[in-house]
């Protein structure tokens, strides 16, 4: 579990094995990984028809996503994610419509239930939600229960003060968090040389006390059992855990940007072709024997329709009413609010 | 064991209660006392909050008497600090963090401004925030730099922010009891001015809804609103002008979010004539929304405009300086004479 | 190069210039262009401004001209940016950092407010800060949470800060020339839904000093007071409401600290009757202090209260909602009208 | 130059040698000690007679102050500290009148002139002043100068996230900086073990990718010698440093502290008694033969004339004018605040 520096592309197999998993499990991984790839294409093509009026691709860090949440039990754990985790809300069970209304701008959350999903609401702060993950996780041990927060951020999201005071929080109160950076070597236009100095998110680990531990972030096993190791330790009162993810953002930032202006499309393309997660665990399984070329057709299409159905739902889905910019500002509403909202209906709504 | 005595019989008025002399600081430790009591969800924590009792032994014997779980100390990090208060709401639990002084807020700002205000609505009522931030605010006291701040406007501007600031020890008690009890996020403010002032004072239940101002002199010639420190500061000119035969109405606004309109324009709309005061700088201070809130309601009964007596648009000055900054009794007086002569 | 063309014959009213076609995205870059040229130690800083010119490429070609040393991407941490900027200055350089969105500079709010504002005043003017803050602000592109929030009242109230905001590229261009050569810390407010809008400039050396507002359009009956996108859009009631003939005065604040009270003044006094608008949350908004100088000015000049048109105490909402929080056209009007017939 | 753990009080050796340095330096370490210790004492009294609204005493920091500040050139380095630095300030060669003002609540950033001092104001925001020190030190490099920042921080400050995002910038952009942490054991009431998560500031180096070292802070040749390989590595191109001076605050907090309530005396008294740092350093200078009683006490006596010299300047050192208010908030003035300062002169200054 010691961190070692960070082997990017050029080091890292175009192989990965999943010998060692049980085959309920990879098949498992492979069907959420598989929808996420479809559903990821389905809302590409949304914001080019103008339905999404942007989006951010998770494509390329599946592995990373799925195999992390599918290492947590969604009845007691509790996920923080960012902007870009798509792919985990899917593998941990969240409503995806809900959840790709956030990407049509319904609601700037999304329109699932946070509580209800134990999957935090999206949000758009890099490094803000770190520090909740801690806080949750805190409550939890004071509360004597068992579950485990985690908590998702980007290589760029390390170098906000929140992730770090987090991290040294969670390692004063020994809280069951497991911190799981995807390090996609890009935030935004900028690649990790430009932006961790050190060059390893994971090492910092040792300065908080905590164990830190580098994983190929598209090899889907070796992902879920980093994060199953985290996850047991946290459960059992072990404290909390670094865990960086290796993998690369083979999209542009979102769907607004415009990556040949700061990198070469080779590194994208060599990410692209020899390093895809999904195409990786395909091979992989089919290796282990855990399922047939029949099966994963059959699982593929599987994933396509379901991918459909929630693009079908979220692009039918309603907008909101503008009342609703009332609705939720308080549990206990105001008088200010109520003739503001007064305002609204005589001279908004009309 | 105080709380159950402090509850017992205590209905909405609850007259019955003995009055007891307390400073505001003792007032406001009584209140977390009987919240930390009668609600197990309640947690306590913040800079030296525990052991020590905070810097102005406002938590002091807390940590002794509820233990170490629901009252503890944090590490140095205010963002993380009202970090941690949203993860807690998220597990249920009813978050009183402490902020050291006013001006260390501004590192939480972030966090207070992007997220504890927002939860609730982004996630459309799933994830409440009852979060109560304890802040000793406002100046007076002499302090280094970012110890006499006072935040008020940044906070009112904030949707999904409620805010309040008691003026003695009795209103303090009280206040804070609502504001923890709320399911909402409130900002606490605390006139560290008044902190160590002594007062008898009858420990009530709430019973005046969040977003009443409370008049605390009457008065016919005109309407002093202020909040914090500075209400005894307005008690203390309308004392000097009724020897002058000037009859000043004082209005404690104490909620400084939702603001109170209505108790606003009755006030004014009797007297006809406004001053507001307060220590943050003069320009976008929560002086310009009480007087455009005042004007949108009384215009017609206003004889003059409302007088703003504030600090100065400059940085909280040292020491020796701060009596010139804050407002003092004689530029009230002159606010007063301004509207009286206008 | 282009920037010594611009400069070419540039005297305070240099109409000599060529009007060239413009969005204010491009005279924004102009403008950086010219000031690194013509001073060595400006710098250019912030998320991705480098090799990307910036999310919305308002430093596109920057670093390809002047280098990487004087026009770099940093670290993802807005306090970092605005702290690294205090040393760059207390080494002698000019720095023109960028936050990437409004909601994002709530992270780096200490060191603005803290720092910043302050060190010239902490040192007794021994370190100036000559720091231009260039802040993509308000809303209107239906862009995800914390891409639309108006900060103006919060600089506004810190004492130390100038503040503007550009409503037209030609604006932009002067402004930021003025902004970035002031020897004062100015947080420049750019309003990102004008940044695609394209006008026909004439690039002008600044003329008018920093805090005077101006005359978009005259007009006898009302004052409407706007700025950023919000001036646009007063433009286009007065249009609708000549139409009518209801004649009214458009009147750009520019500079949100210090505000124009004499332009504010000079130009109710003769209308009588004042309208503000803006983006921004309303209570505690900007509009609040409009109102007040504007009432303390020309209180008997006014026929009735000055009206606020403002976003509401929400959130800044998602896509569909956005256009039903911002001030509509309708809303503005019926302010007009309320005034009109007070 | 590897991070150690910290070891604090038991562990650390009750004596010091200095037979390595050059006899004039460790006469000029202790003559500033010896003058800070005593300026000090006479601060405290200040506080207690009225004249100082509260003080924080720097008593048992002065070889971690004084040796570091004298590895500096004070002709082209430059300190930021926080409010605690007085000793440094001292050595640095700052006007102490100027210095002390800020005690005295004269002016909260002190009355001395910060850039001729190359010494930054007071500052009174935990954490805060740190990026400055990062910011000057890039700017440094891209000018092209040799000059090193140094900042100095606390163990609670450790915490905060401008640190963090500090050092981060420092590895990434290689900047000139040393990081000075005084580890003093105590943040207010808060003790290391509940403040550093790892227990060790130094070891945070590491995941930076910047040297880190941990130094005995009582002995005054050892941080000097730490300090100066830093600044050499820093002047010379090297990047930055993170020190990890470990010391002990012995007075409480501030003068309104009240230590009794977190804390249990022996340990303070031990610290006291047995690893004061001038105490140390006049046995060590005394057995390298650097220097004879004689010559001590007449250090001692100069000490003494010169703490109160600059106790009866601050004391004596007018209050600031009403009108001071307004002058220092901008360079270029604006007619709201002249107006302002009118509304001063005929309101309140009568
Ligand atoms: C506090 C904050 N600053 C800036 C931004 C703008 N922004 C959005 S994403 C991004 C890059 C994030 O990079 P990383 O953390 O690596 O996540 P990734 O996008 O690669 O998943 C930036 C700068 C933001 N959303 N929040
Ligand atoms: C941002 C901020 N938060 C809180 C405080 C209040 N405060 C002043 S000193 C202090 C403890 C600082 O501890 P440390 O960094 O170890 O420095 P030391 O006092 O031991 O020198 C605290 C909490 C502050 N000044 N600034
Ligand atoms: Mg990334
Ligand atoms: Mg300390």
């Amino acid at each position: 579990m010691r961190p070692v520096p960070p082997a990017h592309a050029s080091a890292a197999p175009e192989h990965i094995s999943v010998d060692h998993l049980r085959p309920d499990l990879t098949r498992a991984l492979y069907q959420a990984m598989r929808t996420a790839r479809d559903l990821d294409a389905e809302a590409v093509a949304l914001q080019r028809q103008g339905v999404f009026p942007a989006y951010v691709s998770v494509r390329g860090q599946e592995a990373a996503q799925v195999a992390s949440a599918t290492a947590l039990d969604p009845e007691r754990d509790f996920v923080f994610p960012t902007y870009r985790e798509m792919a985990s809300a899917l593998a941990y069970g969240v409503d995806m419509v809900g959840y790709m209304a956030s990407h049509r701008a319904l609601w700037h959350g999304g329109l699932y239930d946070v509580m209800a999903s134990r999957f935090g609401a999206v949000n758009a702060v890099v490094g803000g939600p770190v520090p909740h993950a801690v806080g949750w996780a805190v409550g939890e041990r004071l509360r004597g229960g068992d579950g485990v927060a985690l908590s998702y951020f980007g290589d760029g999201a390390s170098s906000e003060g929140d992730v770090h005071e987090a991290m040294n929080f969670a390692g004063v109160f020994g809280a069951p968090v497991v911190f799981f950076c995807q390090n996609n070597r890009w935030a935004l236009s900028v690649p990790n040389e430009r932006q961790v100095a050190g060059g390893s998110v994971a090492a910092r680990a040792e300065g908080y006390g905590m164990p830190g531990a580098v994983v190929d972030g598209n090899d889907a096993g070796a992902v879920y059992e980093a994060t199953a190791e985290a996850v047991a330790r946290a459960r059992s009162g072990g404290g909390p855990t670094l865990i960086e993810a290796l993998t690369y953002r083979v999209e542009p930032h979102s769907t607004s940007d415009d990556p040949g202006r700061y990198r070469e499309d080779t590194e994208a393309e060599h990410w692209r072709v020899h390093r895809d997660p999904v195409a990786l665990l395909r091979a992989a399984v089919l290796a282990a024997g855990h399922a047939d070329e029949a099966d994963l057709a059959e699982a593929d299409a599987e994933a396509a329709g379901r991918a459909e159905e929630i693009r079908d739902g979220v692009a039918g889905a309603p907008e909101p009413h503008g009342s609703e910019l009332f609705t939720h500002v308080f549990r206990e509403t105001t008088e200010e609010l109520t003739r503001q909202h007064r305002t609204w209906q005589e001279e908004v709504e009309l | 064991m105080t709380e159950l005595i402090e509850r017992a019989g205590a209905g909405p008025d609850a007259a019955g209660a003995p009055p007891v002399e307390l400073s505001m600081q003792q007032a406001v430790n009584r209140a977390l006392r009987t919240l930390l009591a009668e609600d197990p969800d309640v947690l306590v924590f913040g800079e030296d909050v525990g052991a020590l009792g905070g810097v102005f032994r406002v938590t002091d014997g807390l940590q002794r008497e509820f233990g170490d779980k629901r009252v503890f100390d944090t590490p140095l990090a205010e963002s993380a600090i009202m970090g941690m208060a949203v993860g807690l709401a998220m597990n249920g639990w009813r978050p009183v963090p402490e902020l050291q002084f006013d001006g260390f807020a501004y590192p939480a700002i972030d966090q207070i401004v992007n997220q504890v205000a927002r939860m609730n609505y982004r996630t459309r009522g799933s994830a409440p925030m009852p979060i109560t931030l304890r802040l000793p605010s406002f100046g007076g006291i002499q302090a280094p730099e970012h110890h006499g701040e006072s935040l008020e406007a940044l906070f009112a501007h904030t949707p999904g922010l409620k805010v309040v600031a008691p003026s003695d020890p009795a209103e303090a008690y009280t206040l804070l009891l609502q504001s923890v009890r709320s399911d909402d996020p409130v900002v606490f403010m605390e006139p560290k001015a008044r902190y160590w002032d002594r007062r008898p004072v009858r420990l009530r239940e709430p019973s005046d809804p969040i977003g009443t101002s409370r008049v605390v002199r009457e008065g016919s010639h005109a309407t002093l609103v202020a909040w914090g420190a500075m209400v005894h500061k307005c008690l203390q000119v309308a004392e000097l002008a009724a020897e002058d035969g000037v009859d000043l109405e004082v209005l404690d606004l104490r909620w400084l979010k939702p603001v109170d309109t209505a108790g606003l324009a009755a006030s004014v709309s009797r007297t006809g004539r406004a001053v507001v005061v307060h220590e943050a700088p003069l320009t976008a201070g929560l002086g310009a929304e009480v007087a455009a809130l005042v004007t949108e309601n009384c215009f017609r009964d206003l004889s003059g405009p409302v007088q703003r007596v504030t600090g100065f648009d400059v940085p909280y000055p040292a020491g020796p300086l701060e009596g010139q900054y804050l407002p003092t009794i004689d530029r009230i007086l002159l606010a007063v004479q301004r509207t009286l002569e206008y």
